[in-house]
């Protein structure tokens, strides 16, 4: 059994925990040159998602662009009090920039909230998660989980430039202290990192790891995870069809505690695994 | 009220509309009914346990996909104890799907299934024969007809043929699992396609060939469901590119007695739900009373006999 | 300098990029500058004076087109008088295309319009064989030789086969015109198809089907350009879908030598020029001298035989 | 050789008479509940159209409609003093329901002038014309021409009902006399129109005769003009593939003077035929 499993939430028969969402767009503003923030009215049904978790989005046709799949984006910001969810993503290709073109009172649906998201282990202290690009977009929703659970959370944020780095106020507002580095200051390298990240464990000690984003993070997660014996999890992304555990087209090599390699999922079985299990990807 | 039953090889159905194999999962049943189906068709397992093609295994087009899966499968025993006791709650008869290298291993898949609770069984043909250079045993009649004949031998279950498009005369597999003791055809499966990235001069896809699916299709599914149907007695059920109730009834004029919708079941789960809403409306604004009239009621030109059919004259 | 040149059986041409057969007539030239094309390819004549099928004679879908048009034909003498001369004027060498009911009639009719003004002769071997119930030449490898054959006997021009891609193993088909004595394969004509309007119960083309050509069936046909490539030495010329200058990069990293467009020059004129822009643009960007070497340079997964390439394993 | 042969255009040699004119969109506004006016700022080649001829549009990709192939329509007015194009249409299908969508501003390729037009013998004295429909659209520029060489044009207009008809303003402008019947008022019935025109006969006898948009109108016509002996064009309409004679979509069967009836290609060879040359359609 992976650890993740058991944040899999069963079915309750007879009614629907996952559905096509017809959400209606509040905003869709640019947050810089690359990235948007998409924010929807949603119904009940799309509020329960929790950190971790995804949506399959049907991005509309426009006069350029006509996406036949959807496209899967983690949930953002989750907001039960006003009915909202949030959604960051970065324009990268033909579905993206569809999104791009949803207007205000425009109707989004979204499928979810789909696949198995973070779960933190109960009684959890200090939370260090370390993101890069749009992986941010996935580890915001964990912090506010974390805080509410009462742990401490520190997140460190990479980015290219200062420019490019995002969610630091949607970080701090969750109760996260937000540690900055990027490339041009030199100080986001694995090695850099990894000693900000021994810093921060001596002076409180991390108990649990999350990353998302990118095969570098995910290498350094593992390793101290592993040197502190602490469980990590990070959020894998794959190319899907369906989104949902039925075409088998998003599936990552999963190694169990016992080496045994299999094809998993990202959509249902993940997209949160434990940093032991995710060879590469 | 329109009469939506109709009876499939053997099958008992609510309405003709149902998933294709590998369209639905366990994850369905999170968001739709699955009991309002006319059966739940099940993704093809193998004899042996397998982990499917290296990825990539989509590529999106304007209105298809090409996916290259490879039958990733948990075995037979995986499908007795979890898959069929998690769809047969459902209501909906329950049709097991099975592939396997050589006839005889799909003739002892088909009787190790064999089971109460499995309503009948689809022979996926157009996977690859091991004994014929990888030529899926679809492509040739005498090999499609030994899967018909071995997985007959073996389970009294009715066995549906499922047919590969990627055949020059699909007229003659029809006919030659029909003599075989097939209880039914489903036409078809995905058309062979590859898809190529310039930039990178590498495949799309991992396995670099896989199978093309979705509304592009349905031109070329909806003529070889036609020339099925004029070839065989038993029922033809169509599938390749059904988005709506409207692409039901083309299929169902055409000659299908059901049908079976995939691809779009990724984008749109209420598909299947819509299109026997559709389906029955038009029945109704039709004054058609059963669905199982519009089987094979196109209205062709009296002057043109089937022969001038089977070929392109542009 | 990226150099266009390439050689097609026997054609000698400044570029990869023709027009497929059936796809520009005189009207073209109002429009686009022929001058500029790797050849003009003509439509198919017959034999005889032909009227073609009823209309409707087009479907539209997303991104294809299914047409039914019977290959309408003035005959040869009308070629020859009049077709020709108006095309060879503008420089590419001229491709005449010829179809006819019986493999000897093809002979006799390759050999009456044997004229110095034509480069080659493609063999529109997807046209109904009616010694063979309707079936189409191209799909039954033997009487696709037995055209070439009769073809080859008459004249001294290259023969380009173009092959039908409605069978299951094109590759064989390919194999066997390259024995007959084809100087080049065209892969391939269009897919058969057929529309059905619900509303109405009947079919939307007048000769109920018709062939399906458009970016859609891209994916298909590149597929069975890679079958024909790995199968013969002849150079293959990719046709089926085809936009853009990507769409031909992915034709010749697949295997063709050069390419056919078709149904795109009827939405827009100028895809044959632009595409011609785009491809000498990658070739400057990638610093590729010849664009002859993109013929099969696609970088397949070593570990996978093209065996391992002929079903779909979904 | 049929009458409409002699108006088709020589190519003179490099040169092209025909384009894909990338025109900007001046206005598109309804005209009643089912017709819009598309009015366009036109590159040279566009302009050189001339009554009868044919563009073949481009129609936008919407969010709901992506039409692959072009659609062809009438040119309604040719104004080339303003550098505009002007096109009646009605919204039908999903290409005129994109082609609604267009805003001034917006880009509208439009490829042509296509087809052979109307050509009025030299010396024709009165030209009547009758028309139903968007049959309307091609008429109009008819009736310039007309005035242009001199002769004198009486229009009849036939609509379900007195709302559905226009372009009395057009063709007013033009120089018409106009005639409205419409089906409400019983005033648009075959033998009523047959009535009409023999009454504006008598009075002024009528040398040339044009029409199109309806079998009905189409079969009054060729008997007036065979019962008048004088000549009578058609514009015809297909479903067309290419809109350049190259894909031989658009036939119609077509009957020379000796009877023998060919395939002609609408967009090509027409869209103006003889009115004794075409059958039905
Ligand atoms: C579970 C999950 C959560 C994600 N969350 C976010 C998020 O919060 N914000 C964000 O900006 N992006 C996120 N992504 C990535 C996002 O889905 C892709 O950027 C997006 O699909 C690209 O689509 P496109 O049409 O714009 O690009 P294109 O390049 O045109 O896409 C072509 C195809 O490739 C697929 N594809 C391309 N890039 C990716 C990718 N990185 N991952 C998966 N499929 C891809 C597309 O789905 C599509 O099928 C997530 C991916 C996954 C799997
Ligand atoms: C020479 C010519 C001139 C025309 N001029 C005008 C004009 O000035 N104003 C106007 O409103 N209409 C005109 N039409 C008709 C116009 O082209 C069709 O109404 C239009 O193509 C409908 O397209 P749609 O996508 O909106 O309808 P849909 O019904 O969605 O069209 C589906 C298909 O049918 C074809 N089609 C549908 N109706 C017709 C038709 N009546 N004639 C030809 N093809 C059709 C379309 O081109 C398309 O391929 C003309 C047609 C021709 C041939
Ligand atoms: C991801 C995917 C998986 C599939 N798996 C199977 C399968 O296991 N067995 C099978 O017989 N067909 C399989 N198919 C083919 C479908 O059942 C169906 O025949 C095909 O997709 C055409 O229908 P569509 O156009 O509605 O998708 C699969 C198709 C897809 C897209
Ligand atoms: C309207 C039309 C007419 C055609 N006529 C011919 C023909 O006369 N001879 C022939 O070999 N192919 C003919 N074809 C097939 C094309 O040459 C080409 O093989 C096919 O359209 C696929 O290419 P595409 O997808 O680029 O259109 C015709 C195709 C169309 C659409
Ligand atoms: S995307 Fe279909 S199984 Fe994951
Ligand atoms: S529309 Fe192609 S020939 Fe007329």
């Amino acid at each position: 059994m992976t650890m993740t499993a058991m944040a899999k939430p069963e079915a309750p028969s007879g009614c629907f925990p996952r559905a096509e969402n017809r959400c209606h767009v509040v905003s869709n503003a640019p947050m810089n040159s690359e990235y948007r923030l998409l924010v929807v009215d949603a119904p009940e049904t799309g509020l329960s998602a929790y950190a971790g978790q995804f949506f399959h989005l049907l991005c509309p046709a426009t006069a350029t662009e006509q996406p036949f799949l959807r496209r899967p984006m983690s949930i953002y910001r989750i907001d039960r009090e006003n009915g909202q969810l949030g959604f960051l993503y970065k324009v990268t290709g033909k579905g993206t920039r569809a999104l791009a073109s949803l207007a205000p009172g425009d109707e989004l649906n979204a499928t979810g909230p789909l696949g198995v998201g973070f779960s933190l282990p109960e009684g959890t202290k200090h939370v260090a998660m370390v993101a890069r690009g749009v992986g941010l977009a996935t580890l915001a929703p964990l912090a506010r989980m974390a805080r509410a659970q009462g742990a401490m959370v520190t997140a460190i944020l990479s980015a290219r430039a200062p420019e490019f780095l995002m969610s630091r106020d949607e970080l701090e507002a969750a109760g996260a202290r937000v540690i900055e580095v990027n490339d041009v200051a030199g100080n986001s390298a694995p090695q850099e990192v990894i000693n900000r990240l021994r810093d921060i464990h001596a002076e409180t000690p991390i108990d649990f790891m999350a990353t998302c984003g990118s095969n570098r993070l995910l290498g350094l997660t593992r390793d101290l995870c592993s040197e502190w014996r602490i469980p990590g999890q990070v959020a894998v992304e794959a190319f899907m069809g369906c989104g949902l555990g039925m075409c088998f087209a998003c599936v990552v090599p999963v190694r169990d505690a016992q080496g045994h390699e299999e094809m998993k999922r990202v959509c249902y079985d993940g997209p949160v695994f434990g940093v032991e299990e995710v060879t590469a990807w | 009220m329109v009469d939506l039953f109709v009876t499939i090889g053997g099958v008992h159905m609510a309405n003709p509309i149902m998933p294709a194999s590998g369209s639905i999962a366990e994850g369905m049943a999170d968001l739709v009914d699955l009991g309002k189906l006319g059966a739940i068709v099940l993704k093809t397992i193998t004899p042996d346990i397998r982990q499917g093609v290296k990825p990539p295994r989509v590529v999106e087009y304007t209105d298809a996909t090409l996916f290259s899966i490879g039958i990733p499968s948990k075995g037979p025993d995986y499908l007795l104890n979890h898959t069929v006791p998690f769809f047969a709650r459902f209501g909906p008869p329950v049709i097991a799907s099975i592939s396997a290298d050589t006839a005889e291993d799909f003739g002892t898949l088909a009787g190790y299934i064999t089971d109460p609770r499995i309503a009948a069984i689809e022979a996926n043909i157009s996977c690859p024969n091991l004994r014929a250079h990888g030529r899926a045993f679809g492509m040739d009649p005498v090999a499609a007809a030994e899967v018909i004949r071995a997985m007959k031998a073996n389970t009294d279950l009715p066995i549906w043929a499922k047919l590969t498009p990627n055949v020059g005369d699909i007229a003659e597999i029809a006919r030659a699992v029909e003599d075989a003791g097939a209880d039914a055809v489903v036409t078809a499966n995905a058309i062979l396609g590859m898809g190529i990235n310039a930039e990178t001069m590498t495949p799309r896809l991992g396995n670099v060939v896989g199978g093309l699916t979705g509304p592009a299709v349905k031109p070329v599914i909806l003529r070889m469901v036609n020339q099925c149907a004029e070839a065989v007695k038993i029922p033809v059920i169509g599938c390749g590119g059904i988005a709506t109730g409207e692409d039901v009834v083309e299929y169902m004029l055409a000659g299908a007695s059901a049908v079976q919708i995939g691809t779009m079941n990724f984008v749109h789960t209420a598909a299947m739900e819509q299109s026997i809403a559709w389906v029955t409306d038009y029945c109704t604004r039709k004054n058609i009373a059963r669905v199982a009239e519009l089987t094979g009621a196109l209205k062709l030109p009296v002057d043109q006999n089937s022969e001038q059919r089977g070929a392109v004259a542009l």
